[in-house]
Formats: structure tokens, C-alpha cells, sequence
């Protein structure tokens, strides 16, 4: 019996879903879309951004919104230097865990930095918008690091 | 040796071909809340939740039971996620009595969704892979040629499909979460219909539905809620390989199996005679007279004579209503479905059918099969503990 | 309740491509291996069979149904899956014996994850409207966690490098390690980040493969003759979705299921800690509160090689193989799912 | 000032994943000869059966299958259904024939396009033998045969479906 060949082949498994978000998804993603950023207060009196549907603790739905800051103070961050393909940036960036003001934990994004050696937690960073904004979670480009603020 | 638990809580979405109105998450709480108010039970009443669904490509996320756990209100609990195929929902409901069955937990939520119309069902099912040997041609192109054998062997007259998607239109009509409401449908019409995969008409298959299904599970001394609990006195699942040479796959024999092993259960001899009701798996209308033979409640080759002559039929006084909920003819959010099988079920006998209720239903069966007829979950639920 | 004891394992090696073998290909050896342990011909030979994998990780529906082909369930066998790590199946398989219905029960798990880009399939397996759409990877997620552990003085890069040289160093023993070695902390120090803090050592390999496990009651083990090990506890607790609302240099799950599974009712000899990334097995240790004498992933751990949806039932069969051996007389298996440890299960198991 | 946009409610998501799929051995060894214009199954080594396309294992046993079997490229139709609706990626038009076919030799159907027929007299037992493609065009898929086509020859009896030796009803 001859030796079987290696059948080796790529290919792509995909498909563009259309979700429908509910009103506590749509809240945010019509606030960012308008340039505004939305969380919403939990059970135990957090503000939770982005607005998670059901309470962390309670499962209780949640719909008290607040708007808070669109700058925030990093928690915690690390460094991609070789971005991989379906990243947003394709140029070594950092995720960062981002506090904003006014929200009582942190979300996670995408930063945009110089260099490893430019970021450090605790540093001030802002919400940089995508010029085009639609209303999804790329809305929000990237952060950004604030100059010579590091709280 | 298996401890007695019973159904305390159902609840269900309205099934839709798009339900735009909810994310994922608030579609599966819409019919857990529902659940658990039917229950009389808030979330710290539950010790464990066991979710459900066919393929991840339905909305493309990966393990969504990760995602899912705070909408569940699992934070704290165990948590588990069942795929079996077609057959998940009713796998995902034995899966769940088997947490209190085994005495391990007094008190389990259970639900199964599919929100399908985030994709496509036609593409989600049938993933592009290189070097695939098989021609496909859609579940309806697999489960055709099965159908005409069946015909041929057993001399079913014609129109027997056609009598069985009329009759389940029919009794969906009666159910206001049925996704297809169709109260005046025809045979005529369903004749009319295009002609799919010969011999199955459009009208003679399965919707594709957004929707969820979700119960409540508790031990004999954990029972809530103001209405009846529905009794679990059996559950069985068998499984078979797809294709293996000299296979029946008309009156398959995991179904059998399936069923012998339940009934023997719940003390059941004779289904027809014994049950009062029955939710079966019926995406394509034939296979109500396949599984009728399948599951014994009329000889191999026979079971079309039921149909034919309303046995099946609530509208038409039968001794053995089939799908009076509408079945998977009238909904199809396809890992919920089998559970709306066993949840249809556990409602009869709690006599909380609505305007699909068969009059005095003490003891019914859920049913659910999946992958190519190769998977089967079942269970007998009962008024009585049996 | 019904005490029920391991009683067979086997794992394939961890390869990183295993290339022209498909999933019946991966699963046959090692259910042939658990068979051969027992003397059962087949699947037909237990009562109750469950799987766990996951469609994604080659990107097929269904993936599992050709498992099926691997069992020879003609007549048909009473058998389940879930979509998770086998852990869980194994989990589901104590259920169904301790109702009485079954006796015993075959378990498997099996992963081709080398198809595709792990890191960036399991991102998708986040929220899908707030960060799968960022394409948010399983290493990147884990790096904001070593992170918070470093700044917050819970363990040093140090700390962390010597997790990985322990691995690498009892990899040499074990025959089925995709990586092994013998380094030290500074040579591992000095290599450059990979995602900083995190180095590609601390990051568990991506590895083809399977594993499967018979269990029984106590009785049904002795009737077979074989050695076992009985599970004394087993629990498994899942925490909130997004690790922004968890502490993340805790594991509370695994701490509330270790105390279910009764990890604390005795000594633990030996610890199998289902820790995909280095400064994990820490946390985790810590989490379990195992003694300092406990032997801690003895083969290496996932680091070593990492089974995507068989790690974790590996990490039960792995105490198993020790307890067997007479190497422990109790051991405690963990096996965690979802991202950054979202939910853990733990086991005890201890000699008949 | 534009309009004030409504609420955001649905969103597009892409979720696109790349994948190296690679075959594994028996479907590789039965895609090699595929390439060939060879038909082949594997014989399990427990129950005798032949096993088109062969996966590694008897599905009915659980052992491994090694052994490779020629088969024919006639047949035998065990179903079949007339399908009205396109097949997403295939060309072909609406209405044709799939059919369940098992070719002489092995014990097991497999599906595929069946035409050169009047749809309304095709029937299960039905002999059929697979058009190729010419050689120059065949690769690694069960494509090589274009479709299969009736033959002149008596129909099989129903018990006797996927239990003809590779000699077909000459035997």
C-alpha cells in the first residue's frame, strides 16, 4: 500500500453574524456610536462599563446608566510585540485594562503606545475614537496615553 | 437507586424566525425568568445550571456557556454544557436530572437555546472543510432517500406527510409561543408547496427559529411552585455511528433501544395504550409514521395507519395526540427543540398546557434524536411518581 | 453514595502537529490502551460513555459524531458529550453512576488544535459583543493577569521562570511531554518577552491529541481486578464571564470547589494543576493550599503539553497513574475552562 | 445638524477564522487513489464489511481498518430524492437527483449526483455506473465523477442492496 500523501489544505471558517444587542448592549454601543461612554450601576453600587445585562453578583437585570469619562487610568497592561493577524493594530501595541472615570472597574482594549518602556500602570489614557463610528466596539479605536499625567 | 425528581418550572421564548428584540443572553433569560416564576424559585434556589445547544457556528461563539454564566446566574455554581447534536435538548434535560437523580444537588436550572437567526442554519450546519467526500445537500437531502425507503416498504399512501403537517400546524395553532401560526392551513396547500427534496414539500418541514426552552429540576423534598410537579419516571439516551454497513436506518435501532429502555422504566408495556400524549422529534413530516413504528406504538410498517386515521391528531379526538404543542414542524430553534419535546411533555401531565392540553394527561414522553438519526434522548414524565 | 474509582487511563503523547490523523485516528489508541488495561473488547463493555471536545478547535460542526466511529457502538451505547474540557464529561459520568444508572463508564477527550490559531479561536469564546470583536487572545488575557500578580508583590518573574524549569525538568521523565529539558531560571530570565510579562515559556504549548479514562463503582473495579484509585470528592465551580469583574490574582472557584471536593480533609501527596500559563500554577497552588510538600505537576503539567479539551480529564488521569504506582497515597487533579480560569473543578482521589 | 440617528439595536459581526485542515491518513489514502480514478474502501478486519470512504476505523466495531479494497465504479441505487433547491457552492441546477449509492464491492452508500435519467422513473435497486471527468481534470475529491448515470441492467433485489461482490450481478 503506497504511503498516504499529506493532504494539507487552508481555509476559512467564517461568516459576518448579525447580532441584535438588547437594550443594555445598544445602550453602549448607541453611546459610543454618539461619542459617549455608558456603564451602569450593579447591585452592590459599581459602575460597571461596558454595561453588563445582568448583575455580577445578583444575575438581577440592570438598567441604571450612567455616562462616565472618556479618560482612565491603566491597571493593568501588557505588551504585543508582534501583533498577530486578526488584531486591531498591526503595529506592537499593548492591551490595557482601563479604569475609566467615573466607573468603578476596569475594560479591556486595545493601547496605543510608542513602546513597551512608554507604559506604565497606574499611567493616564483616553478613549481615541475611529473616525467613522458605527456602533460596535472598534468604535472606540484604541486608548491613547495621556502626556505626563500618571496618577 | 435513582433518586425522584420532577419538573417544578418551564418556561419559553416566543419562537420567531428573528428575535431583534434581545441579545443572546436575553433571549436564554426570558425563558429561564419564566422558569423559575413558574418554580416559585429565585436564582439562590438553584445549586446548579446545565446548559444546551447545537453547534457553536450558530452564532459563532466559541463555548458560549462561558459568556452565558452571569445571565444564568451561575456565579458560584456548577455549570455545564451538553452537546449531543439534534438530540441536545432532550440530552441536555436527562443531563440535568441526572444532577439531582444521583442525589447530588437538590435543585437545577436547565436551558437550551439556538438563536439562529444570527447566521444562517443552511451554512452553520454544514461548515465548509476541504476534502470532504460527501456531496451535501442539507439535512433534507440526508434524510429524503430515508423517507422514500420508508415508503416503499411500508405502502404508506401519498399523503400521509401531508396529513401529518396540516395536523401539527394545526395543534400549533393552539400555541401561542408556536412560531408558525398557520390555524387555517390545507392539505391542498401543503400539496401546493414546493416540492424540496422529493419527497418532502416545503410545507412538510421544519421552520428555522430564534428561542430558548428552560425547566427547573428538584428532588422529591425540594418541590415548589403552585402547580403539579411533573414526575420524572424515566430517561434514557442510546447512540449509534452515522453509517456502518447494514444499518436500518429507518427504524433505527438506537431509537428502539432508546425507547424499550424507558418504557421499561416507567413500567410502560404498551405506549399507545399507557401514554396519554407523547412530544416527539418531528422535523419532516414523515417521520411522525417512521418514529410511530420506531417507538412501538403501532407494528413496523403501520405506522402510518395512526395518522391516516387521526390516532395522532388532538383535533380529531385521537387516542394518542403527537406534537399537540405543534412540534418541531411549528418551531425549530434547534438545540432548544428537543428540550420543548420533554418540556411539552412535563406540562401535559401537569395539566398546564393551555389550549393545547389533552384532557386527563397523566403520563406523556419528550423525545429528541439527532445527528443522522443516530442520537436519542427520552423521558417519561407522569402525574403520579409512579 | 456510590464510591466510584478510576480504574483505567491512557493519554497519547502531546505532539504540536499530528498532522494526517484525523479524530477517530487520534481517539482509537487510546481507548484500545484503556480496553487492553481492563480486558474489555469495546465501548459495548461499560455502561455509559461521555467525550468532550470542541467544534472550534478545527473549526468542524460536529466534530464529535465522528468520535463516535472510534467506540464500535453497534448495538448502540448509551453515550453523551459536552462542549467542554473531558474533565467535565468525567464529571457527568459520576452523575449517571451514582444514580444507579451505570456501573461503569469509558471517558475521552480529544483536540486537534493545531488546524488553527488557539489563541485567537478562543477569543471568540468572550463576550461576543464587548471583546471577541477585539480579537482579545488567550495569552494576551493571561499577561494582564501575571501582570497584576507581579505589581501587586504576589509572585516575581523569578517566581514564575522556576515554575517553568520545574516543568521542563520533569518533562525528562515523562515520555508523552512535548517539551522538556533541563534550564535553569536565569537562562529561562534571559530570553525576551514574548506578550511581556509573559515569556513563550510560561506559556503552555498547543498539542494534538487524546485521552481516555474508564471509571467504576468500587465494585465493578474489584470484579475487574485491576488496580484503582477511588474519587473521594469532586466539585466544579464556574465565576463571572469578564475578567474585569473578578480579582484575577485569585481563583475563588477553585477554592470554593476545592473545599466541596473536601481537598482539606487530608494530606495531599500529590497535585495535578490544570495551569496553562506559569505564574497559574502559582495562583493555583495557592488557591488549592496545597503544603509545601506536595509534589505539584510531577509530569510537567500542561506546560509541558497542553490537550485542549483532554488537559483537564489528563490532570484526574495523571493522579491516578501515581496513586497507582504507589508513588501517592492521595492526590488532588484540577481542570479549568474558560478564560483565565472563569471555571475549575477539582478531584481527590485517593489509593483503594 | 444631521438627524438624530435611531438606536443602535443589531450590529454586523465578522467572526472569520483561518484554518490548515489537514486530512487524515484513510481519507488521504482513499482521496490518493480518488485522484487515480480509483474507487477504494477498506475491509474491517472483525466483520468483513468494505467501508466507502474509509475513515480509519469500523464504525460498527471500533477497530481500526488497514486493509484497502478496490471497488467498482458500478452500482446500485439504494435511495435517492429529487432536491429543488440549489446546493450553496455547487453549480449544479434544481431539480436533480441525489442519490444513496453503493458501489459493487462494499457494503456501505455513499451520496451523489445522479443524472442522464428520467427523474420520475428512478428507483431504489436502480444500476448505475459513475461518468468521470476526463483524467486531466481529476484532484483530490469525489468531484472526479461528474455524476453517476443509469445502466442497462436488471435492478437489484432490495435484500441484496450493498451486498454485491466488486464483480457487480455478474457473479
Amino acid at each position: 500500500m503506497a504511503a498516504a500523501e499529506l493532504l494539507s489544505q487552508e481555509f476559512e471558517l467564517g461568516f459576518t453574524y448579525t447580532r441584535s444587542t438588547g437594550p443594555v448592549v445598544g445602550k453602549f454601543l448607541t453611546g459610543l456610536r454618539d461619542g459617549k461612554v455608558y456603564g451602569v450601576r450593579g447591585s452592590d453600587g459599581r459602575v460597571l462599563v461596558p454595561p453588563a445585562e445582568y448583575d455580577p453578583v445578583t444575575a438581577a437585570p440592570l438598567t441604571d446608566f450612567v455616562e462616565v469619562g472618556q479618560e482612565g487610568r491603566l491597571l493593568s497592561w501588557c505588551w504585543v510585540s508582534e501583533p498577530r493577524e486578526a488584531h486591531l493594530l498591526q503595529q506592537p501595541f499593548a492591551w490595557a485594562m482601563v479604569q475609566l472615570d467615573g466607573a468603578d472597574v476596569p475594560m479591556i482594549h486595545c493601547l496605543e503606545a510608542p513602546s513597551a518602556e512608554a507604559v506604565t500602570t497606574g499611567a493616564r489614557v483616553s478613549i481615541s475614537w475611529a473616525d467613522e463610528r458605527q456602533g460596535f466596539i472598534t468604535d472606540i479605536r484604541c486608548f491613547t496615553l495621556l502626556q505626563g499625567a500618571a496618577s | 437507586m435513582a433518586e425522584l425528581a420532577a419538573v417544578v418550572g418551564i418556561g419559553q421564548t416566543r419562537y420567531k424566525t428573528r428575535r431583534t428584540d434581545v441579545s443572546i443572553a436575553g433571549l436564554l433569560r426570558e425563558a429561564v425568568d419564566r422558569a423559575l416564576a413558574d418554580a416559585d424559585v429565585t436564582f439562590d434556589d438553584i445549586d446548579a445550571v446545565i446548559i444546551g445547544k447545537a453547534p457553536d457556528m450558530f452564532e459563532g461563539v466559541v463555548m458560549p456557556e462561558s459568556y452565558l454564566a452571569d445571565a444564568l446566574g451561575a456565579m458560584g455554581k456548577p455549570m455545564l454544557r451538553v452537546h449531543t447534536a439534534g438530540s441536545v435538548g432532550g440530552s441536555t434535560a436527562i443531563v440535568a436530572a441526572s444532577h439531582v437523580q444521583s442525589g447530588t444537588f437538590k435543585r437545577v436550572l436547565t436551558v437550551t437555546f439556538e438563536k439562529q437567526s444570527e447566521s444562517n442554519a443552511m451554512w452553520a450546519l454544514s461548515t465548509p472543510q476541504p476534502f470532504s467526500v460527501h456531496l451535501n445537500a442539507g439535512a433534507g437531502g440526508y434524510f429524503a432517500p430515508i423517507i422514500r425507503e420508508y415508503i416503499r416498504r411500508s405502502g404508506a399512501p401519498g399523503d400521509i406527510g401531508i396529513k401529518v403537517a396540516v395536523k401539527d400546524r394545526r395543534h400549533g395553532a393552539r400555541n401561542p409561543l408556536a412560531h408558525l401560526q398557520l390555524p387555517d392551513i390545507t392539505e391542498q396547500e401543503v400539496r401546493d408547496s414546493m416540492m424540496l427534496w422529493d419527497p418532502l414539500r416545503f410545507l412538510e418541514a421544519c421552520p428555522s427559529s430564534d428561542g430558548a426552552c428552560a425547566m427547573v429540576i428538584a428532588a422529591e423534598d425540594s418541590i415548589t411552585g403552585s402547580k403539579p410537579p411533573a414526575w420524572i419516571r424515566g430517561v434514557a439516551m442510546r447512540s449509534e455511528p452515522t453509517m456502518y454497513a447494514g444499518r436500518e436506518e429507518v427504524n433505527p435501532q438506537a431509537g428502539r433501544d432508546c425507547a424499550a429502555d424507558v418504557y421499561a422504566q416507567a413500567g410502560i408495556t404498551n405506549p399507545r395504550k399507557d401514554l396519554d400524549c407523547a412530544e416527539i422529534y418531528v422535523p419532516f413530516s414523515w417521520y411522525e409514521p417512521m418514529w410511530l413504528e420506531n417507538l412501538g406504538f403501532a407494528p413496523e410498517g403501520e405506522g402510518w395507519k395512526l395518522t391516516q386515521e387521526g390516532a395522532t391528531s388532538l383535533d380529531a379526538g385521537g387516542d394518542i395526540p403527537w406534537n399537540c404543542s405543534g412540534g418541531v414542524l411549528c418551531s425549530n430553534p434547534i438545540g432548544a427543540s428537543g428540550m420543548i419535546r420533554f418540556a411539552e411533555a412535563a406540562r401535559q401531565v401537569r395539566g398546564d398546557a393551555g389550549a393545547h392540553q389533552v384532557e386527563g394527561a397523566r403520563l406523556a414522553m419528550g423525545h429528541a434524536y439527532g445527528g443522522g438519526a443516530q442520537f436519542f434522548a427520552m423521558w417519561i414524565v407522569g402525574a403520579d411518581k409512579g | 453514595m456510590r464510591e466510584i474509582a478510576v480504574v483505567a487511563y491512557s493519554q497519547s503523547p502531546c505532539v504540536a502537529d499530528a498532522g494526517a490523523t484525523n479524530e477517530v485516528e487520534l481517539i482509537m489508541p487510546q481507548l484500545q490502551a484503556v480496553y487492553s488495561q481492563l480486558g474489555l473488547a469495546s465501548a459495548q463493555d461499560v455502561d455509559f460513555v461521555c467525550s468532550g471536545s470542541c467544534d472550534y478547535l478545527q473549526g468542524a460542526a460536529f466534530a464529535f459524531v465522528a468520535g463516535v466511529d472510534a467506540l464500535g457502538a453497534v448495538p448502540p451505547i448509551k453515550e453523551s458529550h459536552v462542549e467542554m474540557d473531558a474533565a467535565w464529561a468525567l464529571y457527568e459520568a459520576i452523575l449517571k453512576i451514582r444514580m444507579g444508572h451505570a456501573d461503569s463508564a469509558l471517558i475521552y477527550g480529544f483536540g486537534k488544535s493545531s488546524p488553527g490559531e488557539l489563541p485567537i479561536v478562543l477569543s471568540q469564546r468572550l463576550d461576543p459583543y464587548y471583546l471577541a470583536p477585539l480579537w482579545l487572545d488567550t495569552v494576551s488575557l493571561a499577561a494582564l493577569q501575571a501582570r497584576l500578580l507581579l505589581e501587586q508583590g504576589l509572585l516575581t518573574e523569578h517566581d514564575m521562570a522556576a515554575v517553568v524549569a520545574r516543568s521542563r525538568h520533569n518533562a525528562l521523565a515523562n515520555p508523552l511531554a512535548q517539551l522538556a529539558g533541563e534550564f535553569s531560571v536565569e537562562e529561562l530570565l534571559a530570553e525576551e518577552h514574548f506578550v511581556a510579562p509573559l515569556r513563550r515559556a510560561d506559556c503552555s504549548p498547543v498539542s494534538d491529541g487524546a485521552a481516555a479514562m474508564v471509571i467504576a463503582t468500587v465494585e465493578q473495579a474489584r470484579a475487574w481486578g485491576a488496580p484503582y484509585a477511588r474519587i473521594t470528592g469532586i466539585d466544579h465551580r464556574i465565576e463571572n464571564h469578564n475578567p474585569c469583574l473578578r480579582d484575577l490574582t485569585d481563583s475563588v472557584s477553585t477554592r470554593q470547589a476545592a473545599a466541596a471536593a473536601g481537598v482539606h480533609r487530608g494530606p495531599v501527596d500529590v497535585a495535578e494543576v490544570y495551569a496553562p500559563f506559569s505564574h497559574q500554577e502559582i495562583l493555583l497552588s495557592r488557591a488549592l493550599e496545597l503544603a509545601p510538600e506536595t509534589l505539584v505537576n510531577p509530569g510537567g503539567g500542561v506546560l509541558a503539553g497542553n490537550l485542549m479539551m483532554a488537559s483537564g480529564l489528563a490532570r484526574v488521569g495523571e493522579v491516578f497513574r501515581r496513586i497507582i504506582n504507589g508513588e501517592a497515597g492521595r492526590g488532588v487533579a484540577h481542570a479549568t475552562s474558560g478564560p483565565c480560569l472563569q471555571h475549575n473543578l477539582v478531584a481527590v482521589l485517593e489509593g483503594a | 445638524m444631521s438627524e438624530p440617528q435611531a438606536d443602535v439595536t443589531v450590529v454586523k459581526s465578522p467572526v472569520y477564522l483561518k484554518y490548515r485542515f489537514t486530512a487524515g491518513s484513510a481519507p488521504a489514502r482513499f482521496l490518493g487513489r480518488l485522484k487515480e480514478g480509483v474507487l477504494t474502501g477498506q475491509r474491517c478486519p472483525r466483520c468483513s464489511n468494505v467501508y466507502i470512504p474509509a475513515r480509519g476505523s469500523c464504525p460498527a466495531c471500533g477497530v481500526p481498518t488497514e486493509k484497502e479494497v478496490v471497488l467498482s465504479d458500478k452500482g446500485t441505487v439504494q435511495s435517492f430524492t429529487i432536491v429543488s433547491i440549489p446546493i450553496p457552492g455547487n453549480p449544479i441546477e434544481p431539480p436533480y437527483i441525489v442519490a444513496n449509492i453503493v458501489p459493487d464491492g462494499a457494503n456501505i452508500s455513499f451520496i451523489h449526483l445522479l443524472s442522464e435519467c428520467v427523474n420520475e422513473e428512478v428507483h431504489i435497486g436502480q444500476r448505475v455506473q459513475a461518468l468521470w471527468k476526463p483524467a486531466a481534470e481529476w484532484g483530490y475529491s469525489m468531484d472526479n465523477i461528474r455524476y453517476f448515470r443509469p445502466l442497462d441492467e436488471p435492478d437489484v433485489a432490495v435484500d441484496r442492496i450493498g451486498k454485491l461482490p466488486v464483480t457487480g450481478l455478474e457473479s
